[in-house]
């Protein structure tokens, strides 16, 4: 057993490769998050913070999503409207998954200002939740005796793009992009919108749903937006994305979500999602953030086939 | 900051937590208030293991019965530590030891030792809890004050 | 820590931090604090001048020696207006915090701004007095609009 | 064992390790992975993916610092992930890196290990305490140090081993360290020394202890066809192994560390090695104590249990002995930044087995050898066996 300090995702990662070296059959993964032993996340998120040039201007670092948000409505075109129609999906796939916070936990608040760092508003933040999750990953031999429906890992990626608030690129998801591109490579994609029918993608804040797909390759550049009002993305469109309700339907389990996202899409591979399964999937992605102030994710690409 | 050679950031980081206690710890300290002490037997295995748990991680299987357990035990290890939590020094030790309990597997749990000289302590030694008297007890491994030498 | 009804259990991490601002770092705080000027580290092989410095370039991992001054007038990159401090409570007033990119700079700078801004807008690096500055990134008073 | 792909060790490098450095963690991790694309004449560009090894944020006092350190480590714009397995990961680097490149995935992996302990105030110590349990333990007011002092007193006893038995080994390793370029205390101790030092936590005494330390390590793996192309001498990593125990330390009897067994066992039934004690030439076993040395021996299989402290004793682990042990003055005598101590080790395998570890060369051409780590509540093992 070990521990990756990131995303269940990359912990999957890390077991594809032990089983793909031949150091072992079988592997199960595991992540979880205990969000409400923590009385405010805020002064753990500060922790984050470069101690010399960030953390003495004595901000939330909720700020962080703050300036990206801006920075992606202005360069994409989408308006806090888009990012409201992401919130309003999520929320209603979520109603339809039993594993869900329970609706009346997922109302934002309606005590103190709306706004917490423009044009971020509470709205936009998926509410933290806690949970436990396990893969168990095996290889070929050992997956065809241990199951009848298994999913099949046909690429992950995971990468990072320049840590600092300076020097990172704030336009785009460059982390997810590089991450996909290396899965995609992997997994024989070559046009990723019309060769994945399903996407479950972090969204734990409404506009890096938006920022994410872009960066998957799932929509050509500032076209996201208008895919999602057209409801491209709907349980039902032709690329749904976050039918499970994603972070922001079902709650943000810290760095199990990822992991969250891998399951949803195993369920729906295997024709296991129930009231949201989405029909004839055959291949889909999952993508994990590491939050704020991180500038790395993971990918992975499955299939039914 | 100014008489410093070199420029450096102070920082008081300023996290709180409200651990949960979860089910078999709850269970746990709540026999500690009533001056029990609570041990699970996994029915797969057999083994009565301290601290209590849910799951017996020999067998990975569910372990959800409850045995009260008797307030006597044996030192499987002990020091005589002259240093606190956060490294202050004093000069009357502190002397923690693990205490295998009666009537388990092998199991025991971390306490101190009392009423006996830092020279007399031996592995092995026969050991018996003093409780806090009942009113002062809140459900915490501090209601037990220490184990003593059994006489 | 204490036991509440609730039985949980509260506590805290008791320990404290003090961070060195690093070789590179304390040369860009020293320049500010005794000149009033922001400098960079070069990487001549990736023609890079890295604000806030650093004494190696991310890129191709050379060591960097060479230090470049970088004028105090930049662009906003982007912007927020933060209403909450590090532990969640709300701020006495929003802040309005910007990244601001200055010319033949790679990086920038994230600090408070006077007033309102709009991405693109060009702004001027305000320190404070000379006694008054301790070494510090809060050196820099703030970002304030160029009219 | 069906191995993918062989992976050999092409380069390494190490900061010094010092009480206080001025540098940031960022600087440190930089400063160790330039030497190591250095020593094998790589540039960043050669590097497919990044492995990073650290312990507790609560040193450096950056929350989740793997992503803080990235760019300092070279990992800007690639693959990087972080593993963690308490005072085990400085060992667990190399394996972490190795899946990258044994799954045929990547063919580089180059591996750094930071720590900057010296940021945590009052004491680093104090950042072990939610080591111990939340609810039944810290309200005792433990200290670290005690758990190590409770393991050491139950090894003592049930081998009936006197403690200047096991101050030799300090003794033994800090003069060892006398040699080592990169070592915070280069400064020879006796026996008396070490027993007249103040008494922490009986039978724990101030000079049982490695010294706190900030420091940095990197290697680079490289698979088998691209480290011959790099180098004429690669240095492979044969087995890796690694093995937790139980949580419920209070639980087990902690004479003797069974899971450093288990992952013993598991690196050398990679490596073919059927016995450990004729195979392997030399060993770097984790040594934050004195004690644990000899504990780590015993786990290793290098010797029967209890038999560590007489081979000690007879000098079979001086660097001119028979099973030279910690030859580059282990974490007592270079220092103890911690994940990077347990990959000082696996550096020090790759000096020794290529002939290149100067003053502190062991004799006789070393052609196999172990390093180890151990870390969380006396619970994990993590093992690699490497050869010329």
């Amino acid at each position: 057993m070990c521990t990756i300090s990131a995303d269940g995702t990359y912990s999957l990662a890390m077991a594809y490769m032990q089983i793909l070296a031949g150091l072992f059959d079988v592997v199960a993964v595991e992540a979880h998050s205990k969000v409400s032993d923590i009385v405010d996340m805020s002064p753990i998120y500060d922790l984050a913070l470069d101690p010399i040039y960030t953390r003495p201007l004595g901000l939330n670092a909720n700020f962080i999503a703050g300036l990206e948000m801006n920075r992606y409505l202005y360069g994409s075109g989408a308006t806090s409207q888009d990012c409201k129609r992401v919130v309003d999906k999520n929320r209603r796939n979520a109603l339809s998954n039993e594993l869900a916070i329970k609706p009346a936990n997922i109302e934002s608040k309606s005590d103190g200002p709306d706004s917490i760092s423009y044009p971020l508003t509470r709205n936009d933040v998926a509410p933290l939740a806690d949970g436990a999750a396990v893969v168990v990953l095996a290889a070929e031999g050992a997956a065809r005796s241990l199951c009848d429906n298994p999913v099949w890992v046909e690429g992950t990626g995971w990468a990072s793009d320049s840590p600092t608030l300076e020097t990172r690129d704030w336009d785009k998801a460059t982390y997810a992009e590089l991450a996909s591109k290396q899965a995609y490579r992997q997994a024989k994609i070559h046009d990723p919108a019309s060769e994945i029918q399903l996407a479950e993608i972090d969204d734990t804040y409404s506009y890096k749903e938006l920022q994410h797909a872009e960066a998957l390759g799932l929509a050509a550049q500032s076209s996201v937006h208008k895919m999602l009002d057209q409801g491209v993305f709907d349980i039902g469109g032709r690329l749904p994305v976050n039918p499970s309700g994603g972070s922001i339907g079902m709650g943000h389990t810290l760095e199990m979500s990822g992991l969250v996202r891998v399951i949803e899409l195993v369920k729906q591979l295997r024709g296991d999602a129930g009231k949201h399964q989405v029909h004839d999937v055959r291949t889909g992605v999952a993508l994990a953030w590491r939050g704020i102030p991180t500038t790395s994710g993971a990918v992975v690409v499955l299939s039914n086939r | 900051m100014e008489r410093q050679k070199i420029l450096t950031v102070a920082y008081q980081p300023k996290a709180k937590y409200a651990w949960a206690t979860g089910i078999a710890i709850s269970r746990f300290l709540k026999g500690l208030k009533a001056g029990e002490i609570m041990g699970t037997r996994c029915e797969h295995c057999g083994r009565i293991a301290v601290p209590p748990r849910i799951f017996c991680e020999w067998c990975f299987k569910k372990s959800d019965s409850w045995v009260k357990l008797p307030d006597t035990g044996t030192v499987n290890t002990f020091s005589v530590s002259y240093i606190t939590a956060d490294t202050t020094r004093v000069k009357t030790p502190i002397i923690p030891a693990v205490i295998g309990i009666d009537s388990t597997t092998n199991a025991g749990f971390l306490h101190l030792i009392g009423e006996v000289k830092p020279d007399d302590v031996r592995i092995d030694m026969r050991v018996k809890a003093v409780w806090l008297d009942q009113p002062q007890r809140k459900g915490s491994i501090t209601d037990i004050k220490y184990f003593a030498p059994l006489r | 820590m204490h036991m509440s009804s609730e039985l949980k259990v509260e506590g805290d991490f008791p320990v404290h931090f003090r961070y060195t601002a690093g070789l590179a770092g304390e040369r860009f705080l020293r320049e500010i604090k005794d000149k009033g000027e922001l400098i960079a580290a070069r990487c001549p092989k990736c023609d890079l001048n890295y604000l806030p410095p650093r004494i190696y370039c991310e890129r191709c991992m050379s060591k960097l020696e060479d230090y470049v001054t970088i004028g105090n007038i930049g662009t906003v990159d982007t912007f927020t207006v933060c209403k909450q401090d590090s532990d969640g409570k709300d701020l006495p007033l929003p802040a309005t915090v910007a990244l601001v990119k200055f010319p033949s700079a790679h990086g920038g700078l994230v600090h408070k701004v006077k007033g309102e801004v709009a991405i693109g807008d060009k702004v001027r690096v305000v320190f404070k007095e000379k006694s008054k500055r301790t070494g510090s990134i809060l050196d820099i008073e703030y970002f304030e609009k160029v009219t | 064992m069906f191995v993918k792909k062989r992976v050999a060790v092409v380069g390494a490098g190490m900061t010094k390790f010092v009480r206080r450095a001025q540098e940031t963690g960022k600087e440190l991790a930089f400063e160790s992975a330039r030497q190591a694309l250095d020593s094998c004449n790589m540039r960043i560009q050669d590097i497919e993916s990044v492995a990073l090894g650290s312990a507790p944020d609560a040193f450096d006092g950056v929350h989740m610092k793997g992503e803080y350190l990235l760019d300092g480590a070279g990992a800007w714009r690639k693959p990087y992930s972080r593993n963690f397995v308490g005072g085990g990961t400085g060992v667990f680097s190399p394996i972490h890196g190795w899946f990258h490149v044994a799954s045929g995935l990547y063919d580089t992996c180059l591996v750094v290990a930071e720590e900057k302990m010296s940021s945590c105030l009052p004491h680093p110590q104090t950042a072990f305490l939610t080591i111990f349990d939340n609810m039944i333990e810290r309200p005792l007011g433990p200290n670290l140090i005690w758990i190590f002092a409770l393991e050491m007193q139950r090894y003592m006893h049930r081998h009936n081993i006197p403690k200047e038995q096991i101050a030799q080994v300090a003794v033994k390793n800090k003069r060892n360290a006398l040699d080592h370029p990169s070592a915070q205390i280069a400064k020879a101790v006796t026996l008396q020394d070490i027993l007249d030092s103040e008494v922490l936590a009986w039978p724990v005494q101030r000079l049982d202890i490695s010294p706190v330390s900030d420091g940095a390590c990197a290697v680079i793996l490289a698979s088998e066809d691209v480290a011959r192309r790099i180098t004429d001498s690669p240095v492979w990593i044969d087995g890796v192994g690694w093995n937790l125990d139980t949580a419920y330390w209070t639980n087990r009897d902690l004479y003797f560390p069974r899971y450093v067994a288990n992952a013993a066992r598991m690196a050398y039934g990679m490596a073919g090695i059927s016995n450990p004690r004729k195979q392997i030439d030399f060993a770097e076993p984790y040594d934050p104590f004195d004690y644990k040395e000899l504990h780590h021996m015993e786990g290793l299989l290098l010797c029967r249990k209890g038999e560590a402290p007489k081979l000690t004793a007879e000098g079979v682990t001086e660097r001119d002995g028979k099973l030279p042990i910690c030859p580059s003055g282990g974490l007592l005598g270079v220092g103890n930044p911690i994940a990077a101590a347990g990959l000082m080790k696996v550096c020090e395998l790759f000096w020794q087995l290529r002939g290149e570890a100067g003053k502190r060369q062991v004799a006789g051409d070393p052609r196999t050898a172990v390093a180890q780590a151990w870390g969380d509540l006396m619970q994990i093992g993590t093992v690699v066996v490497m050869r010329a």
